[in-house]
């Protein structure tokens, strides 16, 4: 009993982690339908910012996200209006190969400015530590992880569904076209959206800095599980997102548990069969 | 005239520090050397393999061969693309150096193969002894699932066995293992008193070494063991204090405490630029560059690559890692393992500290390969 | 005679909502039934659960005797069951002929062929010019689709639908988007039509509705609720307040 | 003397190299029904695009309510009182009837939606389904509404009747009526039914292969047996 | 009526294996002679881009063609890859035909189940199968390191003389004409395919595979056959890389390498089999010449290569410039 709740823990923490650096790619891929592969080098770009700004001028932890989320959406500005806004709405292949460029770009910059070797955010002293659960410990970081994704969740959830702006979006997504000719600016829609993002990414790089440290390929190798995770939610589902970490972060953990040397399998033939009951994703939206 | 070496590696990509790593050994050799051998220039010519990938580096290779015409072949990070290249040795005259690839097996494929780094079983098999003689007899090994991990689980179970300890059970994890959350799990229920463990340097070391701590095992008195990949220097400053404590056992560690190696780091700074870049690889290019040196003096910088070889069996010298032999059978290099344990200077840094030596130590990978 | 086609007691509910609500329905070949109705009646729908395009919640679908409600889309297209969609649905890429020749290849088992040339095969290419200069498409037969004006896309989908040469044919709104001055190209090809071919017309324009049909089946919410001939049908007094208006005045009704 | 809500100057336009419109000029004066006719690929449609600034413009000047809007984008003159009907439709597939009329909005009160309601009591009985589950019918009749409801200055309508049945035609072409007159709204209509097109406009331009080949009333139209022959090819009216 | 005759004669130039093709195939014989003298000393870069144009007009014929998105293609390849080195490692049989056989057959076995479980979703969700699939693969590969070597690589491939005439020799002349040899029958092959009744049935799959069904075909089984034709071809790319390196690294089987044909693709342009080709050469040859001239920050040139396709050619180099040549000629 205590290894399940235990390894339940684990599988929250883990999926929510999981969920704060993914869901802004939920948001450019399933809302905006840019199959964004650059979407680690954003967040990797944040937790760089966040490494600089905590450890080399030695900020407060608060301090150094808000600056990594601000900074990076000032980097990511020029990027969307020169780059970004040329591939919306051309065929998915084209995205792919204009958001990997980006990404090789963005890895070349980072090994040549801060080098190959790893970066950490250094916690503050609130979040460092472990909390006794009772039956085992647990990071305060992780915890804290958890709050995060929660309220990014619920955020996110309500500026997509229920206000003028998300409508908006959802109409510019659908039919830009159509969506200008009902006086919709769709450009400075698509640039807000593209920033809430970019802004998010680089939150969850910050936040999922302990598990998912920061290096200079931390945009390539992380790049299949933020694909993974979004599509398996239902790109541009909030609800789906959350649901599939949870799910993948407690198979991915369980599999660990039991038989690590067949974690891979597990979490992959797992994910095949999620797509083929949801041929859409948990949460799919409606393509039209 | 100009000999030509040619250096493969990866320069790029995930693995681009390791490759960094070897360019500074060679160019502190170089720098501390010359850069002539008798009266023959030595130019380097760098090829980036970035991840494993025998079909580039064979091309690669072939390259250098034919279009460069090198005399000498270097460098190689992973295994396979070392293995690409050995069928190639005879036809094209040229000798194999290898500078960092780990896998015993190599030096079989060829007669022309030379390694100056290590092998996994070399750096894995004395820590069987530390443990047992830690007064730890129940051990759980937990390695990464490939090659060298497999290797070194073998290598542990091996000395550890033999040394009358029992490793109680064996996981084999999967490479891209980023939570590792539920293996801790594994090891607390598992009622081990100590953990090997076996990871590529990079970055799921960190979040290794933080979730040893993060769960309670470190506190909980679990000791944890593992050969150097798991603290290489670069890496000490993010693991930090997570670290602390850990004892691997390794062939070198940058605070070796020598005069040759004070040379060698100082000029190995200087090249890659970063001191907190330095890492092992560095020094088995050094090394490397040391053999072919020898190999260039002895055939008079004619290419004549058996009696290159044929000239550096038996060789020994005094490397930055210490005392060390080119064993004339194997051609693998033969040379002291040290315990070490990671602490804290007065600095603030974090470093290797080595507190044991194993002396003389071959391969015990080949013998098994028997 | 025996009815090749036939529905009987078809049910679709969409969430609460039922849009095809105990529909049975039967046509003999050589039929020309146009099936009328308000918007949002279920016309479409019916026509999607008929087709295997969708799957109806109860009730059952026979072509030529044979029941096909267990048979997927693709089985009742070779079955002989073919339809036109309202929204066209092209490949904008391609041109006319290689539209028709696609759908003449597919009837006569040749669209899996690895080697090969439609342009070389002369019967299918007879085929395709037939269709198309019947239709009126031909100076457009080598233009990509999507360059080619949306009334002539109408016509191209019907040829498409013809070239399947099929037993029992539904079309929903054949002649939306396309000109009063073509809407004959579309008569004069169904007339064309083989005599023992059923065809199922849906339409909102009244004047080809009644050239064509000589039965009009009237569905509002879901259900039938009219079945006859197209004199009988402006008399009804609820089909003309839901759905005809003031046309049922107008002298078109023959 | 207010200032003509739409007028067009030597227009040329089409997609990239194909050029569709050629030389197109017009003037709407206030309270206008134009009914713009022509046969299939005439360039109707994008002509209507062209002046809601969704296709590309080769040549000429558009100016609305006397301002030049030539080089403002879409969003922009839909903002200054264009409204538009697109041939597709293009309802969001995506966003629910009451979302897809939200967008039309512009700026008035969300409880605005209501009109739409009153004029299609159907959509609100659907006004929670998505736009892709609505029927033909239902879609043309939402995007209809959807523009009505940003009140615009000028309608652009192109073939707003197709799909839709009988009586709601008949009730269509009366508030469409009643807007031009009521609303002080102008109205360019495209339309394939042809009388109905003529019982509702007070002028007509008929195109012939991108080029303007008639202007008149609907009256002069009907009568000019020769040209409805040849430009519409229909054998005459009434 | 018209006649037939008349049909044809206004048709665009489509005949089953017309002058368009012949001169295609004489550009690839011509760039393959030039570049055997232009680059003598590095022919075993040459064969590995050879290596490479099979394994992404493979893709192209599933993805160009038939509009699936799939970056677990390198399954097929290395499947092909492993199939060769096995039977030259473990069972001995080392004629390079032979091998080539196995290649081709093991392709087009790992097609057949990629196929099997990837058309079982659209879009993104296919993209997520595609990956979970390679991965798959590449993990099986390295568990079953008994008969793959694992991480090691699978070594003691020895092909022996080609017909039993041309030794693989250090130059890698025999591995080059082997391989160009390869390209040339794959090309015609493959034209031929894409031209065929079969190729127009999988175009229209491409655009929209609900209309093909109510026209009575069957989307899902005409891509699966495709997959299988498909992985043949990617077995045979595969087959040449194994025989011409000697050893088969699980890098093969990975999802690096699929990413990478599929940049490739898309680089030259998807749904051409010149496309395909074109980018493979542009990318392995950019790739080759700048991580030579900087093996240290070469990554961001690449990058930069991309987006600068993208920007200035969006349909792919090929696609591109055809687009534009056909214009130029409309114009005229
Ligand atoms: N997937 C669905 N989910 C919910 N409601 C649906 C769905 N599909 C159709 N409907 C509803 O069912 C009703 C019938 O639709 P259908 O398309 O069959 O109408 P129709 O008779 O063809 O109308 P029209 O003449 O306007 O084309 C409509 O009100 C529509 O909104
Ligand atoms: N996207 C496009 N690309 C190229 N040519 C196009 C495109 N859309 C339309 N055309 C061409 O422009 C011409 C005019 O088309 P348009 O749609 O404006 O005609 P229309 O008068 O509205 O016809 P319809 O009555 O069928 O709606 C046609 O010849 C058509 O082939
Ligand atoms: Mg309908
Ligand atoms: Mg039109």
């Amino acid at each position: 009993m205590q290894t399940v709740l235990s390894i339940a823990i684990d599988a929250l923490a883990y999926g929510m982690v999981l969920f704060v650096i993914s869901i802004g790619l939920s948001v450019t891929m399933g809302l905006m339908r840019v199959v964004n592969l650059a979407h680690g080098a954003f967040a990797m770009i944040g937790g760089y910012i966040a490494s600089y700004a905590a450890r080399d001028l030695g900020l407060a932890y608060g301090f150094a996200v808000l600056l990594a989320v601000f900074g990076t959406i000032i980097i990511a500005v020029p990027i969307e209006r020169l780059l970004y806004r040329r591939i919306y709405g051309a065929p998915e292949l084209t995205q792919v190969l204009m958001t990997i460029g980006i990404t090789f770009c963005i890895i070349g910059i980072a090994n040549y400015v801060f080098g190959p070797t790893l970066k950490t955010v250094p916690l503050p002293g609130e979040l460092q530590g472990s909390v006794d659960l009772g039956f085992r410990a647990i990071a305060t970081h992780r915890i804290f992880a958890i709050v995060c994704g929660l309220v990014v969740a619920a955020g996110l959830w309500y500026a997509i569904e229920k206000t003028a702006f998300g409508v908006k979006l959802r109409a510019s997504v659908d039919n830009a076209a159509m969506a200008a000719a009902l006086g919709v600016r769709t450009e400075i829609v698509y640039a807000v959206s593209f920033a809430v993002a970019v802004g998010l990414a680089a939150f969850g790089g910050v936040v999922g800095a302990e598990l998912l440290p920061v290096e200079p390929y931390y945009a390539l190798r992380y790049m299949v599980t933020f694909l993974v995770v979004v599509s398996v939610g239902g790109a541009g589902s909030i609800p789906g997102a959350l649901v599939a970490c949870l799910l993948l972060g407690a198979i991915d953990t369980t599999g660990r548990y039991l038989m690590p040397e067949f974690g891979e399998f597990f979490f992959y033939l797992a994910v095949i069969a999620i797509i083929c009951v949801f041929p859409r994703g948990l949460a799919g939206r409606a393509k039209g | 005239d100009t000999i030509k070496i040619g250096v493969v590696g990866p320069f790029s990509g995930p693995f681009a520090l390791q490759g960094k790593n070897f360019k500074a050994g060679i160019d502190a050799y170089m720098a501390l050397n010359g850069s002539k051998v008798g009266d023959d220039d030595i130019e380097i010519i760098y090829r980036d393999v970035p991840q494993a990938d025998p079909a580039q580096s064979k091309a690669l290779a072939q390259e250098l061969v034919v279009k460069e015409g090198v005399q000498y072949l270097a460098g190689f990070y992973f295994t396979p693309d070392a293995m690409a290249v050995t069928p190639l040795l005879t036809q094209a005259n040229v000798p194999l150096v290898i500078m960092n690839a780990a896998t015993s097996a190599i030096v079989t494929k060829s007669p022309l193969v030379v390694r100056t780094s290590f092998t996994t079983w070399q750096t894995s098999t004395p820590i069987a002894k530390v443990a047992k003689d830690a007064g730890v007899s129940k051990v759980i090994s937990v390695v990464s699932d490939y090659g060298p991990g497999v290797d070194a689980e073998n290598a542990f179970k091996t000395g550890f066995e033999a040394a009358g300890g029992q490793v109680v059970e064996a996981i084999r994890m999967p490479l891209a293992t980023n939570d590792f959350s539920p293996i801790m799990q594994r090891i607390k229920d598992s009622g081990a008193e100590g953990v090997f463990a076996f990871l590529p340097s990079g970055p799921t070391t960190l979040g290794f070494v933080k979730a040893f701590k993060e769960n309670g095992l470190k506190d909980g008195g679990i000791k944890f063991f593992a050969p150097g990949d798991l603290t290489q220097e670069s890496d000490l400053p993010a693991l930090g204090e997570a670290a602390l404590g850990i004892q691997t056992t390794f062939h070198y560690a940058v605070s070796h405490d020598s005069p040759e190696n004070k040379a060698f780091v100082e000029a190995a700074s200087k090249a890659i630029g970063n001191p907190a870049e330095l890492s092992f690889p560095s020094v088995g290019a050094y090394d490397g560059m040391h053999v072919i040196y020898k190999m260039i003096e002895a055939t008079g910088g004619e290419q004549d690559a058996a009696k290159a070889v044929e000239a550096v069996k038996g060789l020994s010298w005094v490397s930055p890692r210490g005392p060390v032999t080119i064993d004339p059978e194997s051609r693998h290099i033969t040379q002291n393992i040290y315990l070490r344990e990671v602490a804290k200077a007065d600095d603030g840094t974090y470093y290797n500290k080595e507190i044991q030596t194993f002396e003389k130590q071959g391969d015990p990978g080949l013998a098994a390969l028997k | 005679m025996q009815p090749i086609f036939e529905v009987r007691n078809l049910k679709r509910a969409f969430g609460g909502l039922a849009v095809t609500n105990d529909v049975s329905l039967s046509m003999a070949p050589g039929d020309r039934v146009a099936l009328i109705g308000p918007n949002g009646a279920g016309k479409t729908t019916f026509v999607n659960l008929v087709t295997g395009n969708l799957k109806p919640d109860s009730g059952e679908v026979r072509i030529g005797g044979e029941v096909v409600t267990g048979i997927d889309a693709i089985g009742r297209v070779r079955r002989g069951l073919v339809r036109s969609f309202q929204v066209t649905r092209l490949f904008a890429d391609m041109t006319p002929s290689e539209h028709v020749a696609l759908a003449v290849l597919q009837r006569t088992g040749r669209a899996g062929r690895l080697f090969g040339n439609f342009l070389g095969m002369p019967d299918v290419m007879a085929e395709v010019a037939d269709l198309l200069g019947k239709l009126g498409l031909r100076e457009l037969m080598h233009r990509k689709v999507s360059e080619i004006a949306y009334g002539q896309q109408r016509l191209l989908e019907i040829a498409v639908a013809l070239a399947l040469k099929p037993r029992v044919l539904l079309l929903d709104e054949p002649a939306a988007g396309v000109p009063q001055s073509d809407t004959g190209r579309i008569e004069q090809a169904l007339a064309d039509l083989p005599a023992d071919l059923a065809v199922l017309m849906i339409e909102h324009d009244m004047d080809l509705v009644f050239r064509f049909a000589k039965r009009v089946v009237v569905l509002a919410a879901g259900a039938i609720i009219f079945d006859g001939s197209p004199s009988d049908v402006t008399k009804d007094l609820r089909v003309r307040e839901a759905y005809l208006g003031s046309y049922a005045n107008a002298s078109h009704a023959a | 003397m207010p200032a003509t809500p739409l007028e067009v100057e030597n227009l040329s336009a089409g997609y990239g190299p194909t050029r569709v419109l050629e030389d197109v000029s017009f003037a709407v004066p206030a309270g206008t029904r134009l009914a713009v006719l022509g046969r299939n690929g005439m360039g109707k449609t994008t002509l209507l695009a062209t002046l809601a600034g969704q296709t590309r413009r080769y040549d000429g000047r558009i100016r609305m309510g006397g301002t030049d809007v030539t080089g403002l984008p879409s969003a922009a003159r839909a903002m200054q009182g264009l409204g538009f009907v697109p041939q597709a439709r293009c309802v969001f597939p995506t966003l629910t009837v009451e979302e897809n009329l939200f967008v039309g909005l512009k700026n008035r009160p969300k409880s605005a939606i209501q009109e739409a309601y009153d004029m299609f009591p159907r959509l609100f009985e659907r006004r929670r389904n998505l736009g892709s589950q609505l029927s033909g019918g239902e879609q043309q009749m939402l995007s209809t509404a959807r523009s009505i409801l940003g009140r615009p200055s000028i309608l652009l309508l192109d073939e707003p009747l197709e799909g839709l049945a009988p009586v709601i035609c008949e009730e269509l072409m009366k508030a469409f009526a009643e807007l031009a007159k009521t609303g002080d709204m102008t109205i360019v209509l495209v339309e394939q039914r042809i009388q109905s097109a003529l019982d509702f406009a007070d002028r007509v331009i008929v195109l012939e292969r991108g080029r303007i080949a008639w202007t008149g009333t609907p009256e002069a139209l009907a009568g000019d047996h020769d040209a409805v022959e040849r430009l519409l090819g229909v054998g005459g009216l009434h | 009526m018209t006649t037939t005759n008349d049909l044809i004669a206004t048709a665009p130039v489509r005949r089953r294996f017309g002058g368009g093709d012949l001169i295609g195939l004489a550009v690839i014989l011509l760039v393959a002679v030039v570049g055997y003298f232009l680059f003598p000393n590095n022919l075993a870069l040459l064969t590995r881009i050879i290596a490479a144009a099979l394994l992404v007009l493979s893709l192209d014929l599933v993805t160009g063609y038939c509009g699936v998105a799939t970056l677990g293609h390198a399954a097929l390849f290395g499947a092909g890859a492993y199939a060769a080195g096995i039977a030259s490692a473990h069972y001995g049989i080392n004629d390079p035909l032979a091998m080539l056989a196995f290649g081709i057959v093991a392709g087009a076995v790992a097609g057949l189940i990629c196929g099997v479980v990837i058309l079982r979703a659209h879009g993104l969700p296919q993209l997520v199968l595609s990956i979970a699939l390679i991965h798959l693969f590449h993990e099986f590969a390295n568990k079953a390191s008994s008969w793959t070597g694992g991480s090691d690589g699978l070594s003691g491939i020895a092909p022996t003389a080609l017909l039993g005439l041309y030794e693989f020799d250090l130059w890698g002349r025999t591995a080059y004409v082997f391989g160009v040899a390869l390209l040339a029958i794959v090309f015609v092959v493959l034209r031929l395919i894409v031209r065929s009744p079969f190729g127009m049935l999988c175009r229209g799959i491409k655009e929209d595979p609900v209309r093909i069904r109510s026209m009575g075909a069957s989307p899902k089984f005409a891509l699966t056959k495709m997959y299988v034709i498909s992985g043949a071809v990617a077995g045979v790319g595969g087959a040449l890389n194994a025989i011409s390196t000697q050893v088969v690294g699980l890098d093969s089987l990975s999802f690096t390498m699929s990413a990478e044909s599929l940049v490739m693709l898309v680089l030259g342009g998807t749904g051409s089999l010149f496309g395909a080709l074109t980018g493979t050469v542009v990318f392995m040859f950019f790739e080759d010449v700048v991580s030579a001239a900087n093996p240290f920050h070469w990554l961001t040139m690449v990058g930069a290569l991309l987006i600068a396709v993208v920007l200035f050619a969006p349909k792919g180099i090929y696609g591109t410039a055809a687009a534009f040549f056909a214009r130029r000629k409309e114009a005229q």
